[in-house]
């Protein structure tokens, strides 16, 4: 369990770091927590010659509100997330999600960013990103451009992002009172990648669920969005039967793979009950329950 | 025991039996000042990395050390090829069987240990490793152990191709280690011929890994000058190691010294010689210098140690009221590549035949069948005395489901088979003679505590409604304290164990002991001991083991030996002092021994209370010229102790569980654990104890186990999917007593901190099952991880909505 | 750990043809993505590598391949390729039967049966993604060699098909899924979290 | 592979070493600066063990790099006596028997102490949660969480701390 050797950059600026991306190519590595790359590094199947630490990048820290929009550094650690105020009140989905993601000393190191660029259908940001309808600032030498999460998430560890750019920051829409959201997540322990996981977002207009976003961690490739199942729910007066039916129309989606957390039929139907469950908690929080 | 106020003052100020004295142990742990293996830094000191297998099973066609030994920082990569000179590429195991130190023309597990690359320090060895290139030829595994004895099958262990016996009986098959049996069979089989009620279930006990938070390693220091070979090592036992490595070496024992320092954890996990121990010593024997070998986790759950993976049969034969007539239990024990599991010569199943538990089963038979497959070899006691907890696992499943079968209650049925208070000492179908218990007491005070009849009632009204509860009850006897010199050996030595006192001049004293605590706080609870018999503080009485320098010979810590046997003789050796110091106290009193009483810390004349000697003024008298003609000087006093009998610790456990319907997970709502282990020495550490126990209990039964794949690939060998619960997953613990000591043990001890685990892990299972019980389910295999339990209930429908 | 797939393919091409070419092992091999025939040792025995590159990692298997059977009448053959990685921590074996059929159309079908085994630090660490991976590799074996037929008959589509051949990558164009291969062992071992992925 | 001067605060104390960019923060305080009381329990950031507080905040120095410690502020279980008395953590966790291998130990202790300058007054669940990240095999938690309890409020009679 000792990695092998490299070359050691901590930039301070992210136009530095953008620039030994360049410099090293395929070589390079980016280093934020480092809770996944280091221990591939021990294991000898990564060996990247150069690593490049993003932690000194002041930059890409911080939470700010600018003109109705969040913007979350890419390097804002999941306790920062979670000591965050202003995410508390405009965007209470993050943090929540925040909570259930590895124990207290990774999160110290863990970081938004990466558990987004990582693009692991196992992170749980991803679904929380399409759950509350995010976008992606990208930075590469060509300059900066912003995507949807929507689309961002090509394939188990394939993104958008390309191979010179570094994902700098995260923007999602401040919610407007009265939004209820949810995310539960079904672990074997303290430290674990979901067995399955649901994030929701939804507005209530009186009885009728104006809008509703539902996204699916660890059930496919990538994170899911469940689209269908959402459109369910939408324009109606949310009732078991319609929750029923919207669980139904996520499962219908899943394509999980096999380990030792459970079979594709047992994630595929957990995936369905978070979904339930998820739904149900958003509304009784967009009731004032 | 003192009488007077004053009386009862001296008594409380010496700490002794009985109270909950705070572990002298603690200064240094938590000050970061304990000394485990890996703190251990020798000059010029090599550090060892292990080149292992990739295949289960496999030819090793070449191995290429060229590459490594370029490596900078690479001293050396040695292979079986270098360690044959000195025949030290095959070690015997305490199984009887041998094991390959380095893998020797053939892999048979995962892992296996192929070569050690030396180098200056970790990080030069992880490099040399990753450049040794090992060609191989891989070969077809067997990883289900009921295919091991298939004809035909893939011959797994060439090199006793024709040897006709490994450790017990004859081998009737290749992949054939022994077959084991006790009781009447013929006898048994007429019962179950002719019972009113039987009832049979395949019951599986998951292989798992004891993982003790600090892995296995060693430092091993060759003095070439001296001719002094030092070990510092991670073992339960350092004396039968220091005598295995005198036997490895042909160094005299007497050059050997193992040194335990602090252990952090054992479980059973650290009772073996491994490989890693082996190579780390020939390395330094050859190259004169200090080596070191630490495992990583990932190699700790792949290689050491594992424990269980019996694949049981459990019947009873019962009348309709549901008193148990006969038992028969059979297993079939996967050992792994290697017979390397540690068992008593005579007890090859170790104390397996203890499966009749608490009740009283006129006819008996068991049989354990053990084979090799492509899987790490061992066989380890996991917190228990070996495979007691996979004999108190059937009978605690089975008597739950015969009471299912009958529709009889489970606490019920248990009372109608208790060996009952007056029929101690009560000895078994199969031979063992339980020294002490109240088994009906034990029970029906828990069953008060938590209101066993409202539990029934709402989990009666939860059936209703399609929730899932379950109560599960575990009435469990314990077999602990090896053993009887007669019946119990290892490699031929005596399983006793021993204390050597010396009382100083000013009434301070130091005891040593051939046990080895791993936390289990024997510097506190021996000093209880000592105290409360010779009447000295037990501040003032220091404890040493581990260091086979100083302490006398013993069999070590494991099968909660250290109170049953360990304790034992401290108490003796202490009895052997408290004698001579009387014969000087009458001596300085001038009166006849006769005329003499004890008193909590002098002896006193009778009738003459104010003419008394402390034990203080006895000491400094024993090193004076004031003591009796022909005395010698001193105050010491040393006992090699062979227990009678064993010891048998019981309790009665009770677990209530809710499982949520839709995701199969179990939250556990209450747990109520009673432990009976006779005389309490230290109440506090004793509850320590059984929470740790029921910890790891949970842990066995909830989720964990090695999982290998058809190709005898390990998937489960990271904290990732080996599960140790957090804070977070673990219950909350209640814990009660009664005391029933036993009647042939110096002070009346049993031994407590395996009870929690052997008993508890049944009680978790039972809940769980019990939760199905009404839709007719019988027996779930652990884990009981949400999958598990899940396919249950999904089987059975219960997961619709509606 | 045993991984066993069967896919069929149209080939442009009359049966023949396509025999004819699946008859020709350099270039039979040459459509499994990334492997390289190194040696031929005699016409039933080669030596050859195929290398997988997945994100930071990279593996190259060396071993062997051996021509089990050649049936004409039924246009059946049979390959079985054995090999470890050069670090010597993995190994993998593939047992294929590959088969020409023809079509109603005049054209004809290939039809691959495969069985894959892997065995050591990778199963241990990324196993239940070998599923996708063979998966991956026999689709584009059974495309490249649909590729290959065409490109031996005349006319753009050929010349087309030549040069999606020569196109054709050294190493198993499949990063993402093979990706997951490495990167899902650590994902099944470790929490938290790491950058950008080479995905 | 050329070896980089690094220097960090190490329970209080300036250290100054030279490291290779690869070697582990937990490797380079035990063997190196010869603090030996964090211990090594996984290597993959799972159990604890060498948990140290690093710039105020808890971490797992085994997969921390050496040199992302360059600058910074370490504290380990040798750095928690306050001019020789020992911290009320330290008190609490033998008193309550919070320990008995004492191989989690020192890593329970540095993350208690972070933890309850984060939650200076916590309940039972938010200590189980705040400690998730430390694994004990002996003890099964509860005397630990005892022992964080009556440390806090200790601290929080002495006026936090």
């Amino acid at each position: 369990m000792i990695p092998g050797t490299f070359e050691y950059h901590a930039p301070s600026t992210v136009d530095e770091a953008i620039r030994l991306l360049g410099e090293y190519r395929d070589e390079a590595k980016l280093l934020a927590g480092g809770h996944s790359l280091l221990p591939m590094m021990k294991l000898r199947f990564a060996e990247p010659g150069h690593l490049i630490d993003l932690n000194r990048v002041q930059a890409l820290k911080g939470i700010r509100e600018q003109g109705g929009m969040i913007h979350i550094g890419a390097m804002t650690t999941e306790n920062e997330l979670i000591a965050s105020e202003l995410l508390r009140k405009k965007c209470p989905l993050i943090p929540e999600a925040a909570r259930l993601i590895a124990d207290p000393q990774v999160r110290n190191c863990g970081t938004i960013g990466g558990d987004i660029a990582h693009g692991d259908p196992g992170n749980d940001h991803p679904a929380i990103m399409l759950a509350t309808e995010a976008s992606f600032v990208l930075r590469g030498r060509g300059g900066e451009r912003v995507v949807p999460a929507d689309g961002f998430f090509l394939g188990t560890y394939s993104t958008e992002l390309k191979a010179d750019e570094i994902l700098t920051e995260i923007r999602v829409a401040s919610v407007p009172a009265g939004t209820g959201y949810a995310y539960c997540k079904l672990k074997r322990k303290t430290g674990d990648f979901a067995t399955a996981a649901a994030a929701v977002q939804l507005q209530l207009d009186g009885k009728t669920c104006k809008k509703i976003v539902i996204a699916l961690t660890n059930a496919g490739p990538t994170a899911l969005k469940a689209k269908e199942a959402a459109a369910v729910l939408t324009g109606k007066t949310v009732d078991d039967k319609l929750i029923e039916q919207a669980a139904q129309k996520a499962m219908a989606i899943c394509d999980p793979a096999e380990d030792l957390r459970g079979d594709r039929e047992y994630k595929t139907h957990m995936a369905g009950e978070m979904t339930r469950r998820a739904i149900r908690q958003a509304l009784a929080r967009a009731q004032g329950k | 025991m003192a009488t007077t106020a004053e009386a009862v003052e001296r008594e409380q100020k010496l700490q002794g039996v009985g109270c909950s004295r705070r572990r002298k142990e603690d200064a240094r742990f938590i000050q970061g000042k304990g000394t485990y293996v890996d703190d251990i830094k020798l000059p010029g000191m090599l550090f060892g990395s292990i080149v292992r297998s990739p295949y289960a099973h496999a030819r090793i066609k070449s191995i290429n050390k060229a590459k490594a030994l370029a490596v900078p920082g690479v001293v050396a990569v040695l292979t079986a090829d270098d360690l044959k000179p000195v025949n030290l590429h095959w070690m015997p195991t305490l199984g009887g069987d041998v094991q390959a130190v380095l893998a020797d023309k053939k892999v048979c597990f995962q892992m296996q240990e192929v070569a050690m690359v030396l180098a200056t320090d970790r990080y030069a060895a992880a490099d040399g490793v990753a450049q040794v290139e090992v060609e191989y030829d891989e070969l077809p595994a067997i990883v289900d152990p009921h295919k091991s004895m298939a004809p035909g099958a893939p011959v797994i262990r060439e090199d006793i191709a024709d040897k006709k016996e490994v450790g017990h009986g004859p081998r009737t098959h290749p992949n054939h280690i022994f077959t084991w049996e006790a009781g009447d069979k013929a006898g048994t089989d007429a019962v179950f011929a002719n019972a009113p009620v039987t009832v049979r279930e395949e019951i599986l006990n998951p292989r798992v890994h004891p993982c003790p938070m600090e892995t296995c390693g060693c430092v091993a220091s060759f003095d070439k000058v001296a001719g002094q070979l030092t070990v510092y090592l991670t073992s339960q036992a350092p004396h039968l190691v220091r005598t295995v490595v005198a036997m490895l070496s042909g160094i005299p024992e007497s050059k050997i010294r193992l040194v335990g320092g602090d252990i952090g954890g054992g479980f059973g996990n650290k009772v073996p010689v491994y490989p890693g121990y082996v190579v780390a010593i020939v390395a330094s024997i050859v190259t004169g210098v200090p080596i070191k070998w630490i495992e990583s986790r990932i190699e700790n759950l792949s290689t050491t140690g594992f424990a269980r993976d019996y694949h049981g049969i459990g019947e009873l034969a019962a009348d309709k009221d549901g008193r148990i007539q006969a038992l028969r239990f059979t297993a079939l024990a996967d050992h792994g590549a290697f017979n390397s599991h540690v068992s008593a010569t005579k007890f090859p199943a170790g104390l397996f035949s203890i499966c009749t538990g608490s009740y009283a089963i006129p006819k008996a038979y068991c049989r354990v069948d053990a084979v090799y497959t492509n899987k790490a070899p061992g066989g380890v006691a996991y917190r228990c005395s070996l495979r007691v907890t996979e004999a108190v696992y059937l009978i605690e499943r089975m008597i739950d489901i015969l009471a299912q079968k009958l529709n009889i209650d489970k606490a019920e049925i248990r009372r109608r088979n208790f060996v009952k208070a007056e029929q101690f000492p009560y000895t078994t179908a199969l031979g063992w003679t339980l020294d002490s218990g109240n088994y009906r007491a034990a029970l029906d005070k828990v069953l008060k505590a938590v209101n066993y009849e409202a539990l029934r009632k709402e989990q009666a009204e939860k059936r209703a409604r399609g929730e899932l509860m379950g109560i599960g009850i575990s009435t469990f006897t314990e077999i602990v304290g090896a053993g009887p010199n007669k019946a119990c050996d290892i490699l031929g030595i005596s399983l006793f164990d021993s204390c050597d006192i010396r009382v100083n001049p000013t009434g301070s004293a130091i005891a040593r002991l051939g046990t080895m605590s791993q936390g289990q706080g024997h510097a506190t609870t021996y000093a209880q001991i000592i105290a409360t018999e010779l009447g000295l503080s037990s501040d003032e009485i220091q404890i040493e083991e581990g260091d086979t320098d100083k302490a006398p010979y013993g069999a070590g810590t494991w099968g909660s030996r250290s109170t049953p046997v360990g304790g034992a003789a401290a108490a003796v050796a202490a009895r052997k002092v408290k004698a001579k110091a009387q014969k000087i106290a009458a001596h300085l009193l001038e009166v006849a021994e006769g005329d003499l009483e004890w008193d909590v810390d002098r002896f006193k004349v009778k009738g003459n209370p104010s003419q008394a000697k402390t034990m203080k003024e006895i000491a400094m008298a024993a090193h004076t010229s004031n003591i009796p003609d022909g005395m010698e000087k001193g105050l010491d006093g040393s006992e090699y102790y062979d227990p009678p009998n064993m010891t048998y610790p019981f309790g009665a456990y009770l677990c209530v569980v809710d499982i949520d319907r839709f995701t199969g997970e179990t939250k556990v709502r209450r747990f109520y654990a009673l432990d009976d282990c006779g005389t309490r020495i230290n109440p506090m550490i004793i509850e320590g104890q059984i929470h740790g126990g029921l910890t790891e209990a949970y842990a066995v039964a909830m989720g964990q186990q090695l999982v290998f794949d058809s190709g005898g690939n390990i998937l489960s060998n990271s904290l990732m999917d080996y599960f140790v619960p957090t804070a977070v997953e673990t219950p909350k613990w209640e814990t009660d007593y009664t005391v029933t000591p036993s009647p042939h043990h110096p002070i009346g001890a049993k031994g407590v901190a395996e009870s929690p685990h052997v008993g508890g892990i049944p009680c978790f299972s039972n809940a769980v099952v019990d939760a199905f019980a009404h839709l007719g389910v019988t027996h779930m295999d652990m884990p009981h991880s949400a999958f598990n339990v899940w396919k249950t209930i999904h089987k059975l429908g219960l997961d619709k909505h509606a | 750990m045993l991984v066993k797939l069967e896919k069929t393919f149209p080939i442009d091409a009359p049966a023949d043809v396509a025999w004819s070419l699946l008859q020709d092992i350099q270039s039979v091999a040459a459509c499994m993505p990334g492997a390289q025939i190194t040696e031929r040792v005699d016409d039933r025995h080669y030596q050859g590598q195929v290398g997988v590159r997945m994100g930071p990692a990279s593996v190259t298997f060396k071993g062997t391949i051996e021509v089990q059977s050649v049936d004409a009448t039924q246009r059946q053959l049979r390959l079985v390729g054995k090999g470890a990685d050069t670090a010597g921590t993995s190994s993998a074996s593939m047992d294929l039967t590959a088969s020409i059929r023809s079509t109603a159309d005049g054209k004809a079908e290939l039809t691959g049966l495969s069985e894959v085994t892997v065995n050591g630090k990778l199963v241990s660490f990324g196993g239940r993604l070998m599923g996708q991976v063979s998966d991956q590799i026999l689709t584009q074996f059974g495309e490249n060699f649909a590729q290959r037929v065409l490109a031996q008959g005349q006319g753009a589509t050929a010349q087309q098909a030549a040069a999606s051949v020569a196109a054709q990558p050294r190493e198993i164009n499949a990063l993402a899924f093979l990706w997951r291969v490495v990167v899902g062992f650590f994902k099944s071992l470790f929490g938290g979290k790491k950058p950008r992925s080479a995905g | 592979m050329a070896k980089k001067p690094i220097s960090f605060m190490l329970n209080g104390r300036k250290v100054e070493t030279l490291v290779e960019p690869r070697e582990l923060l937990i490797h380079v305080i035990r063997e190196q600066l010869n603090q030996t009381g964090s211990h090594i329990g996984c290597e993959t950031s799972h159990c604890g063990a060498c948990t140290v507080d690093l710039n105020g905040r808890s971490v797992k120095s085994c997969t921390v790099l050496a040199v992302q410690a360059e600058g910074g502020t370490v504290l380990t279980v040798e750095g928690l006596p306050k001019n020789g008395t020992l911290h009320p953590l330290q008190e609490a966790f033998t008193q309550e028997h919070g320990l008995q291998c004492g191989y989690c130990t020192p890593g329970m202790l540095v993350r208690a102490y972070r933890f309850l300058q984060e939650n200076p007054n916590p309940t039972e669940e938010q200590i189980r949660f705040g400690m998730s990240g430390n694994l004990c095999r002996c003890t099964g938690y509860m005397n630990i969480v005892k022992a964080v309890q009556s440390a806090a409020k200790k601290m929080q009679a002495a006026g936090g701390k």
